[in-house]
C-alpha cells in the first residue's frame, strides 16, 4: 500500500515539477514581453518617455525580469512555496492567487457536481440501456452525439435557446450583479438560477461518454467467465447485471481519472460561453490581456487541482476494487 | 437410470454455416455413475457437456432430448432450464480458475448466488464449511476474494460451490488439463469423493485425458467428430477397446516404463474430418486402417457386450 | 557441447523491482549431441526459464551457460546469430508460436532472410523440401497456409523443419506436444527420437514424466528452481529417491495401473481426502515456495549418474553408506 | 498498473473508454469445434461482418458524407471565406447558402474551409499522437525493464498533465498558431492514453512465443516490433487513430473557440470563436455557428459509431448483440 | 428493480430542483436598492476591479468623476474648459495659478484645501506620477490661501501643462502622505480594500457592494455634493453598479435584457438592434452613431523600405477603401477620418486649402500613378522597389481586436489590389513589436480626444527615437522641422487660437505631403443606452451634449454630466 502511494505520489511530484518548470519557461522562451503589454495598457497615463521608462524599470522590479534566469527559476519555486503565484498584470496590483481564490468556488461548483453527477447518471442509463433494446436504440445515438460534442457548441446551443430565444435562463454571470453575496436563499437560489444552464453543457457532454462507455463495458462483462458461470448456475439476469455492473463501474473510474484533464478544458469553454466567472473566464482574460503571471498561475493551479483529482480517483480506485487493495497488501 | 440423452442434435452457428459439433447422440448415465467424455479437441465433448446445461449463444439446438431422473430437461430454453440449473444439473466449467466474481468476496458471492436460487444461504453454511475443509479449505476463504486464493484453491472453490446443492448430475468440463501433475491427482480423487459422499449422484468428466478416465470413471464414452464412437467401463475401453479408434488412441499413449527405444508407439495418422460438411457414413473411415466398403453407411451405437457400447460396421 | 554451470535465474518484481524471485537457482547439467535430456518439473519450477535462458530469451542471473567453450551471454549480433545457427527452439503453443495473421512459412523466409539470403530459389525450395520431408510433412498441405488452416502436429512439425533448415546441433524443445492431440503427440515424440539418432543434442522439457521417460536418457527433475534429481532416466524412474519424484511419479495417471497400486509401491501416503487436515498439508506442500532450509540442501551422487538433493544432515550420512537408500526423506518443512 | 487497469487503458473520454477497451480484450474463447472451420478466409471473414455492421455502415457513411464536403465543398464556395461582400448579417439565401457574418463574409465558405482544416488537423494530430504512441508504447511494452519503468512514468506524466491547459499556455504564448502546428501540439499531447494502452498490448503480444521465434530467426528489435507486434495490433492501432483523430479535432476545436488556434485559416472553432465574440448568438445569428458544430459533432460521432462497429467487426464477442 | 427506483427518485429530485430554482430566480429579488435607483454601467472594467488607486492606469471605473475629482473639466464638444475643484486655473507669465473652490468637502467631511491640491501636484517629484516631466520643470507646487502656484523655471509647455491640469485627480493630503514615500508607492497605495478612498466626488466606494471585485465595482451617492451649489443636478442614481466585462458578448446581452443601462463594449451589431425595441439608444440616431473618440492612424515603419517613401505613404493613403472598413467592419459605427487625422473637435485648427490641396481620398489608380511616378515597377502581379527590391510587407494589429483584425484584412485586400503585397496578421506580442519598430505597418490609435492637437502632434513626432518607443512615434519618423514645430506649439498659450493655428498650418502641411501617418477613421465612444429604467440619456438630438462614457478620463471631460442628467423612468 505504502508502495503504490510512494509511487503514485512520485509521479505526481515529478508531474508538478515538470509542469512547473514548462510553466516558468514558456513564457521566457516566447516573443513578447509583459512589461510592454502592461505599458501599454497604462499608456494613456504615460506622456513622456521618461516617465515610462521609469515606470517600466519599476515595473521589471517588481516582477523580478531583470534577474538572471536561473535566479528567477528559483525565485519562481519560492515564492510558490510561498503561495505566491505573482502579481497579475491585468489586474495590478492584485496577486494572482488572489484572482484565482475569488474564481475557483464557481469552477469547482460546476465542475464537481457536474462530473458526479453526470457519472453516476450516464451509468446507470448506460446499464439500463445494455438491458433493454429500446433504450439502446434512443440512448445510444443521443449518446454518442452527447459525447462527440464540443462542450462550447453545447453550451451555446443551450444558451441560444435557453437564455436568449426562450428566456428561462440568464445569458451570463455567476449571479445577478445586482445582488450582494449573502447567505440568504434569494442569493442561494440566483447562484443555482445562473449555475443551472452551464453546468446543464458540463452534464450532458459527460453523461454521453459515461452511458457508451458503461453500455459497452457491461456487454463485455456479461461476456465473461463469471457472468456464464453465474448463469450456468441458473442465476437470475439481475443478479448477473448487478455483477457486471459493479465490475463495469472499475474501469469506468479509472477511466475518469483519466478524462478529468478533459472535463476541465471542457468547464473552461463553458465559462467563457456563459461569462460565468470561474477559472475559465479568468484565463480567457489573462490570455486576452497577455497577463503572463496569471497565466502561469492559472495553469499551475490547473495542473494542481488534476492531480488531486486524479489522486482521489486512485484512493477511490484502491477503496472499490479488491484487486488492486490486495494486491498492495502484498497479498498473493 | 439417472441421464438419458437421445439423439441429441447440437451444432454451431458460424458463418459458413452449420458445424455440426454433436451429431446426434444417445446414452445414459446410472445413477451413483462418474462417466468419463473423452475424444480429442473439436470431437464435440464440451460441446455435450455444455448442451446439459447451457447453450451459449452459438450453440442450437437441432433435435433430440434429455431425460435427468425421467424429468424432461428443456435444454432448448434458455428460460425454462433455469429451473434445473444448479439444484438437478450443475457444472465445474473448464474456465473454473477465472469462474468467480473478482469483486466479490467469496462467501458474499456464494450467499447471493444461492438465495437467488431461493435456498436458505445460512442454513447450508454449515455444510458448505463442512465441504471445504474436506477439500482442504477454510472457512476464511468465504471472506476472501478470489484474487486472494492460488489457481488450485479456486478450483477446488468453484467444485464445492458447483455441487453445494447437490445436484444430480454433475458436469466437469476438461477441470485438470491445466493442472500439475499432483494437483490434478488431488482434483480427480476429490470428484470421486463427492460422488462417494453423495454430494452429486451421477457425474460426466469431460476430458481428453484417458489416463485420468481409468483412474476415476467407471465408464467411459470416447466420442469421434460429433459421433459417439465406444461407451464401456473403465476397464474394458482401457485393457479391451473395440472401436479402432479407441484402440489407436490408447496405443498411441505413452507410460511410465515405455521408452522410444524399446518399444516405438505410432499416432494415428491423419486428421479429423471438418464438422461443417462431415462426410457420409463412419466418420473415422478415413484414418481407420481396417475402413472397408460397408463403412459408408453410418455405423448404429450398438451394445455389443453388456455395457459395452461400439459404433463399427466390424464390430457387429 | 552445451554446459549449463550453477545457472541461477532472479526476477525482479513489485515495485521497481524491489523484490526477487529466484526462478532457477544453481542448476548445472551437460548436454551432448546425440542425446536427449528430459527437464521435468511442474508449473513454476523454473524448467522453460532454463530453457529460455539457453536461448538467450532470459538473461541468466547467475552461473553460465557455455556453449563450445564460450560464455553464451557475451554473444552479440553476428555471433549471436550464429549460435541460433546451431541451437534452436520449439516452444509449448503450436498456435502462439505463429504470428497469427501471417502464413505459417513465413517463419522458414525469416530463416532464409537471416541466414541464406543469396541461396536461389531453386536451391532454398529443395533445402525447405528436404527439411519438410525431416518431419514427414507434404509440403503441398502445409506450405501457403496461415496457421489457422494446419493442424497443431503440422504445425510443430514446421518448427522442427524450420530448426533443420539451420543444420542445427541442439533443439530445446520446450513442452512441445503437451498442447497436441493424444492422437498426433507420439509421432512428434517419435520425431524427437528420429533426430536425436541424427546426432542432435535435445532439452526437452515436459511435465509429464512419461513422455520424458519415453524419449529421453537423461532426466533432470526440477522443483522450484532446484535440481531435486537427476541422472540417467532408467535409474532416475527405476529408482527414484527424492520424496517429490515419487509424489510425481504417484500422481502420474497411468493407464495401466491405480494411483493406489503405484503408491503403495512407492510408499507415497495416499489419504488426503479421507483426513481433511492431510488434504490441505497435501495441498500447502505442493503450493509451498522454496523452504529456507533447502537451501543448504546438496546433490549428492547415490549412484553413479544418478544424484539425489538432500538436507544437509542426510548428505553427510549418504556420503558415508551410499548404498542402495529406500528411507524416506522427512517431509517438506512448512513456512513458519 | 492492475490488470483490469491494462485492460481498459486509454480513455480520453468515456465513449472512446469502451471502444477502446474492447479493442484490447483477446479473442474469444469458445470451443471452436474443429480447426478446419477456421478455414474461412480472415479478409472474407471482416469484410463479411463489415457490410453487415449498421453502426460501421453509418458511421463510416457520416465521415466519408464529411470528407466530401471537406473535399468538394471548397470547390463550390462562390467566395473566399476572407471575402467581404456588401450583404451583412444576412440569413440562408440562394446566394449565401449559410447566410453572411455581420462583416458581409460568407459563411459557407468559411464552413467549407472548416472542413477541410478539421480533417488535416485530425490527420495531423492523429498521426502525431500515434507515432508518438507507437514508439513510446511499442519501446516500453517490448523492453519492459528500467526503459519500460521510464518511459511509463512519462506516459503517466503526460497523462495526469491536462493537455488542454498545456496547449492553452503555449498556443496563448505562441503567436499564429498554423494548422500543421496545431496538430502537432495537439499530437504531441495526445498521445500518452494510446501509448498506454498500447504499451499493454505489446506486453502481452511480447510474451508470445511468435516473439521468440523471430528472435530465434536473429530478427532485431525495430523489425520485431514492426514486422511481427505492430502488423498483429493493426486494427487496434486503426481504432487507436480513429479515436486520436476525432479527439485532435475536438481539442483544436476549443483551443481556436478560445482564439488561440489559426489566424489565416478558417477552421470549425473558429467560427464559433468569431460567432461567439461578434454575439452572432444574441443577434439571433444561429446559421453561423450552427453548422460548425453540428459538423464537428457529425464528424466526430461518425467516427465513434464507426469505431464501435469495428470493434464489434473486428472481436467476435460483440458480433451477437 | 431497485436502479430504476433510484434512478425515477433522480430525475424527481432533479425536477424539483430545476422547478425551485426558477421559482427562486423569479421572486424574493433582494438588492441593496431598488433598480429604479440603481445605474448599471459595463464596457471599461476588464478582469478584476483591482484598487482605487487613480494614479495606476488601471484604477476602478469611475474612481476619477465619481469619488476623485479634478481641478478643471474639459468639455470637447464646445471647446470650453469647465472650473471645478478649482474656480480658476491658468498661467500669468510662468507662474501657473490654481484657486482652489471653497466650502468643498472630501468624504470624511474635512474640507478640501489648496495644501491638499499642492500635495497633489507635487507627487510629480516621483518619476511614476504621469506629470513627473512636467512638474520637474516648475520648483514644485506651493499653497498659500486658497491659491496653489507653480512656476516654471523656462518656457512653460501651455498645452501640455493645462492638459495636464484636467486630468490630476486630486487626493486628500491626509489619507495619502500617510502612505506614499516612494515612487512605486505612487501607483500601490491604496490597495488595500480596506482602506476608502476619501474623495470629493458624488459618490463613495462601496466596498461592500464590490465584494472581491470580480462583479462590479459599486458606488453609493453621498447625501450632499458641492457641485450642486454650481447647478449641477445631484445624480438621481443612488447606487452606480458597474459590471466588470468579461466579453462584448455578454456585454451585448446584458444590454439587450436591459439590465445594463450604460454600456462603453464596441459592441459590433449594435445599430441592428436600435430599433427592435429593446429600448437601446446610442448618442446620434444615425451613423455615425457614435462621438468620435480618437483617430485609428495606420503607422508606417518609416525606418524600413519603401515605407521611409514618402511617395509610397501616399499611395498606402491612396489605395485604402476606408468606407469598406466604416460599412462591412463597423456597420457605420465610426466615420471615416479627415486627411489631417485631426477630430472634429479641432475642426478650427484644420486649413481646409492645405487639405483641398493635399488631401487624399480612396483612388486605387492615383495610388498606382504616385508609385509609377516614384519609380516603383510592377514585376508581375507586385510591384517592387525602385531599386528593384521586392516589397512584402506585414500589416498588425493586437491579437483579439477583433474590429481591428477585420480592418487590416480589408485593407491587406485593398493593398493587394493595387499591387502591393500585405499580408495581415495579429501577433501576441503586438507591442513589444510595436515598440521595438519591429514590423512594416500597424494600425493604432494610442492618441486620445484632448484639449489641443498638441497631444496628436507630440504623438506623431516625438524625438529623439530610442530603441523602445512606448507612447508616441511607433513610426520612428525622424522630422527635425515638425518635431521643433510641435515643441513650438506647446509653448504658443493655450487660448491662443490664431498663434496656434500658424504652427499648426506648416504642421499639416507636413503631415498632408509627409504622411508620417495614414489617418483612417475615427473610433468611436462606444455607447449604447438602455432607455428601461433610466432615460434623459445624452442625445446629439437633445441639449444634453455629454460624453455617455465611464472611459478613464472622460469623467472629466462630460461623463459626470451624463450621470448628473440620468433620470429614472
Amino acid at each position: 500500500m505504502r508502495r503504490y502511494f510512494a509511487r503514485k505520489l512520485l509521479t505526481y511530484s515529478l508531474t508538478f515539477i515538470a509542469a512547473v518548470t514548462v510553466d516558468w519557461a514558456i513564457p521566457r522562451l516566447m516573443p513578447g514581453n509583459p512589461i510592454d503589454d502592461l505599458l501599454a495598457r497604462i499608456g494613456t497615463r504615460c506622456n513622456t518617455r521618461e516617465q515610462c521608462d521609469a515606470i517600466s524599470s519599476y515595473f521589471y522590479n517588481v516582477f523580478g525580469l531583470h534577474k538572471p534566469l536561473w535566479v528567477q527559476y528559483l525565485t519562481f519555486w519560492k515564492a510558490l512555496f510561498q503561495g505566491n503565484l505573482g502579481i497579475s498584470v491585468m489586474s495590478f496590483p492584485e496577486p494572482v492567487s488572489t484572482l484565482i481564490k475569488n474564481a475557483i468556488p464557481y469552477t469547482l461548483g460546476l465542475l464537481v457536481p457536474a462530473i458526479l453527477l453526470s457519472f453516476w447518471a450516464g451509468n446507470k442509463v448506460g446499464a439500463l440501456a445494455a438491458r433493454r433494446k429500446i433504450l439502446d436504440n434512443t440512448v445510444l445515438p443521443l449518446s454518442y452525439t452527447l459525447t462527440a460534442t464540443p462542450y462550447q457548441w453545447l453550451a451555446m446551443v443551450l444558451a441560444w435557446t435557453f437564455a436568449v430565444t426562450w428566456r428561462f435562463f440568464p445569458i451570463s454571470g455567476g449571479y445577478d450583479p445586482l445582488r450582494t453575496p449573502s447567505w440568504s436563499f434569494g442569493f442561494a437560489g440566483d447562484l443555482l438560477y445562473h449555475w443551472f444552464l452551464p453546468f446543464a453543457s458540463l452534464f450532458l457532454v459527460q453523461f454521453g461518454g459515461w452511458a457508451i462507455g458503461m453500455r459497452n463495458m457491461i456487454i463485455y462483462e456479461l461476456e465473461s467467465d463469471y457472468a456464464h458461470y453465474l448463469e450456468a448456475l441458473g442465476a437470475p439476469r439481475k443478479l448477473v447485471r448487478k455483477y457486471a455492473y459493479r465490475n463495469a463501474l472499475l474501469p469506468q473510474i479509472s477511466g475518469l481519472a483519466l478524462a478529468i484533464g478533459a472535463i476541465v478544458g471542457g468547464a473552461l469553454v463553458t465559462e467563457i460561453v456563459f461569462g460565468y466567472p470561474g477559472v475559465g473566464s479568468l484565463i480567457l482574460s489573462a490570455i486576452n490581456n497577455k497577463d503572463y503571471f496569471a497565466i502561469q498561475g492559472i495553469f499551475l493551479f490547473i495542473i494542481v487541482g488534476v492531480l488531486i483529482a486524479n489522486f482521489i480517483v486512485d484512493i477511490m480506485y484502491v477503496i472499490i476494487d479488491p484487486r488492486t487493495r490486495i494486491g498492495m497488501q502484498g497479498g498473493s | 437410470m439417472s441421464l438419458r440423452v437421445e439423439n441429441l442434435k447440437v451444432y454451431y452457428r458460424t458463418l459458413a454455416g452449420d458445424v455440426q459439433a454433436l451429431d446426434g447422440v444417445t446414452f445414459g448415465i446410472a445413477d451413483g455413475e462418474i462417466m468419463g467424455l473423452a475424444g480429442e479437441s473439436g470431437c464435440g465433448k464440451s460441446t455435450l457437456g455444455n448442451s446439459l446445461i447451457y447453450l451459449s449463444g452459438r450453440m442450437k439446438y437441432v433435435d433430440g432430448s434429455v431425460e435427468l431422473d425421467n424429468k424432461e430437461l428443456p435444454i432448448a430454453d434458455m428460460h425454462e432450464m433455469d429451473r434445473f440449473r444448479y439444484k438437478e444439473v450443475s457444472i465445474i466449467p473448464q474456465y473454473a480458475m477465472s469462474a468467480l466474481n473478482p469483486t466479490r468476496k467469496i462467501g458474499k458471492m456464494a450467499k447471493e448466488i444461492i438465495e437467488s436460487r431461493g435456498v436458505d444461504y445460512h442454513s447450508i453454511l454449515p455444510e458448505f464449511t463442512r465441504r471445504l475443509e474436506l477439500v482442504g479449505l477454510s472457512d476464511d476463504v468465504l471472506r476472501m476474494f478470489s484474487l486472494e486464493l492460488s489457481g488450485g484453491m479456486k478450483q477446488r472453490a468453484v467444485m464445492v460451490l458447483s455441487t453445494l446443492l447437490n445436484p444430480s448430475l454433475l458436469i466437469a468440463d476438461e477441470i485438470t488439463s491445466a493442472l500439475d501433475v499432483s494437483t490434478q491427482k488431488a482434483v480427480a480423487e476429490m470428484l470421486v469423493e463427492f460422488r462417494d459422499r453423495g454430494f452429486v449422484k451421477s457425474m460426466m468428466v469431460v476430458t481428453h485425458d484417458l489416463s485420468i478416465l481409468h483412474q476415476i470413471a467407471d465408464t467411459i464414452l470416447v466420442m469421434y467428430a460429433g459421433h459417439l464412437a465406444e461407451k464401456a467401463a473403465a476397464e474394458v475401453i482401457i485393457n479391451n477397446p473395440r472401436h479402432p479408434y479407441t484402440r489407436l488412441l490408447i496405443s498411441s499413449l505413452p507410460e511410465v516404463g515405455v521408452t522410444y527405444a524399446k518399444k516405438r508407439l505410432t499416432g494415428i495418422a491423419g486428421t479429423p474430418p471438418a464438422l461443417l460438411h462431415p462426410p457420409t457414413g463412419c466418420r473415422f473411415k478415413e484414418r481407420c486402417p481396417l475402413a472397408f466398403e460397408k463403412c459408408v453407411e453410418q455405423p448404429p451405437f450398438i451394445e455389443v457386450d453388456k455395457g459395452h457400447f461400439v459404433a463399427c460396421w466390424k464390430e457387429i | 557441447m552445451l554446459k549449463i554451470d550453477r545457472v541461477t535465474k532472479v526476477y525482479k518484481v513489485g515495485t521497481f523491482g524491489g523484490d526477487e524471485m529466484t526462478a532457477v537457482r544453481d542448476v548445472s547439467f551437460d548436454v551432448n549431441p546425440g542425446e536427449v535430456i528430459s527437464l521435468i518439473g511442474e508449473s513454476g519450477s523454473g524448467k522453460t526459464t532454463v530453457g529460455r535462458m539457453i536461448l538467450r530469451l532470459a538473461s541468466v542471473s547467475g552461473g553460465s551457460i557455455t556453449y563450445n567453450g564460450v560464455d553464451i551471454s557475451t554473444l552479440k549480433g553476428r555471433k549471436l546469430k550464429s549460435y541460433y545457427a546451431d541451437v534452436q527452439g520449439v516452444f509449448q503453443d503450436p498456435f502462439s508460436s505463429y504470428n497469427p495473421i501471417f502464413k505459417a512459412d513465413r517463419v522458414f523466409k525469416m530463416i532464409k532472410d537471416a541466414y541464406f539470403p543469396g541461396m536461389s530459389k531453386a536451391e532454398w525450395r529443395s533445402k525447405l523440401g528436404a527439411s519438410l520431408e525431416a518431419v514427414t510433412l507434404d509440403p503441398v498441405q502445409v506450405l501457403n497456409k496461415f496457421p489457422h488452416q494446419l493442424s497443431g502436429g503440422q504445425l510443430q512439425r514446421l518448427l522442427i523443419a524450420r530448426a533443420l533448415l539451420l543444420d542445427i546441433r541442439i533443439l530445446i524443445a520446450d513442452e512441445i506436444i503437451s498442447m497436441l492431440d493424444a492422437s498426433t503427440r507420439i509421432d512428434v515424440l517419435n520425431l524427437l527420437g528420429e533426430l536425436k539418432s541424427r546426432g542432435l543434442g535435445i532439452i526437452f522439457i515436459t511435465h509429464d514424466l512419461s513422455l520424458g521417460n519415453y524419449i529421453s536418457e537423461k532426466t533432470v527433475i526440477l522443483r522450484r528452481g532446484l535440481i531435486v534429481e537427476m541422472g540417467a532416466t532408467e535409474k532416475v524412474f527405476g529408482n527414484p529417491t527424492h520424496p517429490y519424484t515419487k509424489m510425481l511419479l504417484a500422481s502420474v495417471p497411468q493407464l495401466h495401473r491405480k494411483w493406489d497400486e503405484v503408491a503403495k509401491e512407492l510408499e507415497v501416503s495416499d489419504d488426503l481426502l479421507i483426513d481433511p487436515d492431510a488434504a490441505k498439508r497435501v495441498y500447502e506442500s505442493v503450493g509451498e515456495i522454496l523452504a529456507p532450509d533447502a537451501l543448504d540442501s546438496v546433490l549428492v551422487e547415490t549412484e553413479s549418474d544418478h544424484v539425489v538433493r538432500y538436507s544437509p544432515e542426510e548428505a553427510k550420512e549418504k556420503m558415508k553408506s551410499p548404498a542402495k537408500e529406500k528411507k524416506k526423506s522427512p517431509p517438506a518443512r512448512k513456512r513458519g | 498498473m492492475t490488470r483490469s487497469d491494462q485492460k481498459h487503458d486509454g480513455l480520453a473520454t468515456g465513449a472512446s473508454t469502451a471502444a477502446v477497451a474492447s479493442g484490447a480484450a483477446g479473442g474469444a474463447a469458445v470451443d471452436v469445434p474443429s480447426p478446419k472451420v477456421r478455414t474461412i478466409n480472415r479478409r472474407f471473414e471482416f469484410l463479411y461482418f463489415a457490410i453487415r455492421n449498421n453502426k460501421l455502415i453509418l458511421g463510416l457513411s457520416i465521415v466519408i458524407i464529411c470528407f466530401l464536403i471537406a473535399i468538394i465543398g471548397p470547390l463550390l464556395a462562390k467566395y473566399s471565406p476572407f471575402q467581404y461582400t456588401t450583404s451583412y448579417w444576412s440569413p440562408p439565401s440562394s446566394r449565401h447558402w449559410f447566410g453572411t457574418t455581420q462583416d458581409g463574409r460568407d459563411v459557407y465558405a468559411q464552413f467549407a474551409a472548416g472542413m477541410r482544416s478539421a480533417f488535416l488537423i485530425g490527420t495531423i494530430g492523429g498521426v502525431i499522437a500515434s507515432v508518438v504512441a507507437m514508439l513510446v508504447g511499442f519501446t516500453a511494452g517490448y523492453r519492459a525493464g528500467i526503459v519500460d519503468e521510464i518511459l511509463s512514468m512519462v506516459t503517466n506524466i503526460f497523462l495526469v498533465i491536462p493537455a488542454f491547459a498545456v496547449l492553452l499556455v503555449i498556443a496563448g504564448f505562441l503567436h499564429n498558431v498554423s494548422i500543421p502546428v496545431e496538430g502537432l501540439l495537439v499530437g504531441l499531447l495526445s498521445w500518452p492514453w494510446a501509448a498506454r494502452a498500447l504499451r499493454a498490448q505489446t506486453f502481452s503480444l511480447v510474451a508470445r512465443d511468435f516473439i521468440g521465434m523471430a528472435r530465434l530467426s536473429a530478427q532485431n528489435s525495430w523489425r520485431i516490433i514492426f514486422r511481427e507486434i505492430a502488423p498483429n495490433m493493426s486494427s487496434y492501432l486503426f481504432m487507436m487513430f480513429i479515436l486520436l483523430f476525432g479527439g485532435a479535432i475536438l481539442i483544436s476545436a476549443t483551443i481556436d473557440f478560445i482564439g488561440l488556434g489559426p489566424q489565416f485559416t478558417f477552421t470549425l472553432g473558429k467560427m464559433m470563436n468569431e460567432a461567439q465574440t461578434n454575439s452572432g448568438l444574441l443577434l439571433g445569428m444561429w446559421w453561423w455557428f450552427i453548422p460548425p458544430g453540428i459538423a464537428i459533432t457529425a464528424i466526430v460521432g461518425g467516427l465513434y459509431i464507426m469505431n464501435v462497429g469495428l470493434d464489434e467487426v473486428f472481436n467476435p464477442r460483440l458480433r451477437e448483440m | 428493480m431497485v436502479s430504476r427506483r433510484k434512478m425515477a427518485i433522480a430525475i424527481g429530485v432533479m425536477v424539483v430542483t430545476l422547478v425551485a430554482l426558477v421559482a427562486a430566480s423569479m421572486g424574493g429579488a433582494s438588492t441593496k436598492a431598488a433598480r429604479n435607483h440603481t445605474l448599471i454601467t459595463g464596457g471599461k472594467q476588464w478582469g478584476t476591479v483591482n484598487g482605487y488607486n487613480v494614479y495606476n492606469g488601471q484604477y476602478a471605473t469611475g474612481a476619477v468623476g465619481l469619488v476623485y475629482e479634478t481641478l478643471m473639466r474639459y468639455d470637447p464638444l464646445t471647446d470650453k474648459y469647465i472650473p471645478w475643484l478649482a474656480t480658476s486655473a491658468g498661467f500669468s507669465g510662468k507662474t501657473y495659478t490654481i484657486t482652489v473652490r471653497s466650502g468643498i468637502k472630501w468624504s470624511d467631511g474635512s474640507a478640501l484645501t489648496a495644501a491638499d491640491v499642492a500635495y497633489t501636484l507635487n507627487l510629480g517629484q516621483y518619476a511614476t506620477a504621469s506629470w513627473h516631466t512636467l512638474w520637474a520643470k516648475t520648483g514644485g507646487a506651493t499653497a498659500s490661501g486658497d491659491n496653489v502656484t507653480m512656476t516654471f523655471t523656462g518656457t512653460p509647455n501651455y498645452q501640455e501643462f493645462q492638459n495636464a491640469i484636467w486630468n490630476i485627480p486630486i487626493v486628500q493630503k491626509a489619507q495619502w502622505s500617510a502612505g506614499v514615500h516612494s515612487a512605486s508607492d505612487v501607483t500601490t497605495f491604496l490597495a488595500d480594500p480596506t482602506k476608502v478612498p476619501i474623495g470629493t466626488g458624488p459618490y463613495t466606494l462601496d466596498h461592500s457592494g464590490t465584494g472581491d471585485g470580480t462583479v462590479k465595482v459599486e458606488y453609493s451617492r453621498k447625501d450632499s455634493w458641492w457641485a450642486t451649489s454650481i447647478g449641477e443636478p445631484m445624480p438621481q442614481p443612488l447606487v452606480i453598479d458597474d459590471l466588470v466585462n468579461s466579453s462584448n458578448n455578454i456585454a451585448l446581452g446584458l444590454v439587450i435584457h436591459g439590465d445594463e443601462d450604460l454600456n462603453n463594449n464596441y459592441l459590433p451589431g449594435i445599430t441592428k438592434l436600435l430599433s427592435s425595441g429593446y429600448g437601446i439608444v446610442t448618442y446620434f440616431s444615425k451613423p455615425p452613431y457614435n462621438l468620435a473618440a480618437n483617430t485609428a492612424w495606420l503607422v508606417p515603419n518609416t525606418k524600413r523600405a519603401p515605407m521611409n517613401n514618402a511617395s509610397f505613404r501616399r499611395a498606402l493613403a491612396y489605395a485604402i477603401n476606408v468606407n469598406q472598413v466604416v460599412v462591412g467592419d463597423y456597420g457605420n459605427l465610426v466615420q471615416k477620418a479627415d486627411s489631417t487625422g485631426l477630430l472634429s473637435v479641432w475642426k478650427k485648427y484644420i486649413n481646409t486649402s492645405l487639405t483641398k490641396k493635399y488631401g487624399f481620398k480612396y483612388s486605387p489608380s492615383k495610388a498606382v500613378s504616385i508609385l509609377k511616378s516614384a519609380g516603383f515597377k510592377k514585376k508581375g502581379k507586385w510591384f517592387v522597389q525602385p531599386n528593384g527590391k521586392s516589397i512584402k510587407l506585414g500589416l498588425i494589429v493586437p491579437q483579439g481586436w477583433s474590429d481591428w483584425m477585420t480592418a487590416i484584412n480589408m485593407m491587406s485586400a485593398d493593398f493587394r489590389k493595387v499591387g502591393i503585397n500585405v499580408t495581415a496578421s495579429y501577433p501576441a506580442n503586438f507591442f513589444t513589436l510595436r515598440n521595438a519598430g519591429k514590423f512594416d505597418l500597424l494600425i493604432d490609435n494610442s492618441a486620445q480626444i484632448s484639449d489641443t492637437p498638441w497631444t496628436y502632434y507630440n504623438y506623431m513626432f516625438n524625438q529623439p527615437i530610442l530603441s523602445q518607443q512606448t507612447f508616441a512615434n511607433f513610426g520612428r519618423y525622424t522630422n527635425n522641422t515638425a518635431w521643433g514645430l510641435s515643441k513650438a506649439l506647446n509653448a504658443v498659450p493655450v487660448h491662443s487660437t490664431a498663434a496656434m493655428n500658424k504652427v499648426i498650418s506648416k504642421i499639416q502641411k507636413i503631415t498632408l505631403t509627409q504622411m508620417p501617418l495614414i489617418p483612417l477613421w475615427y473610433n468611436g465612444v462606444w455607447a449604447q443606452m438602455n432607455n428601461t429604467v433610466w432615460t434623459n440619456w445624452p442625445a446629439g438630438a437633445s441639449s444634453r451634449h455629454y460624453f455617455p462614457c465611464m472611459w478613464n478620463g472622460y469623467f472629466q471631460m462630460t461623463a459626470i454630466d451624463t450621470i448628473a442628467n440620468v433620470k429614472a423612468k
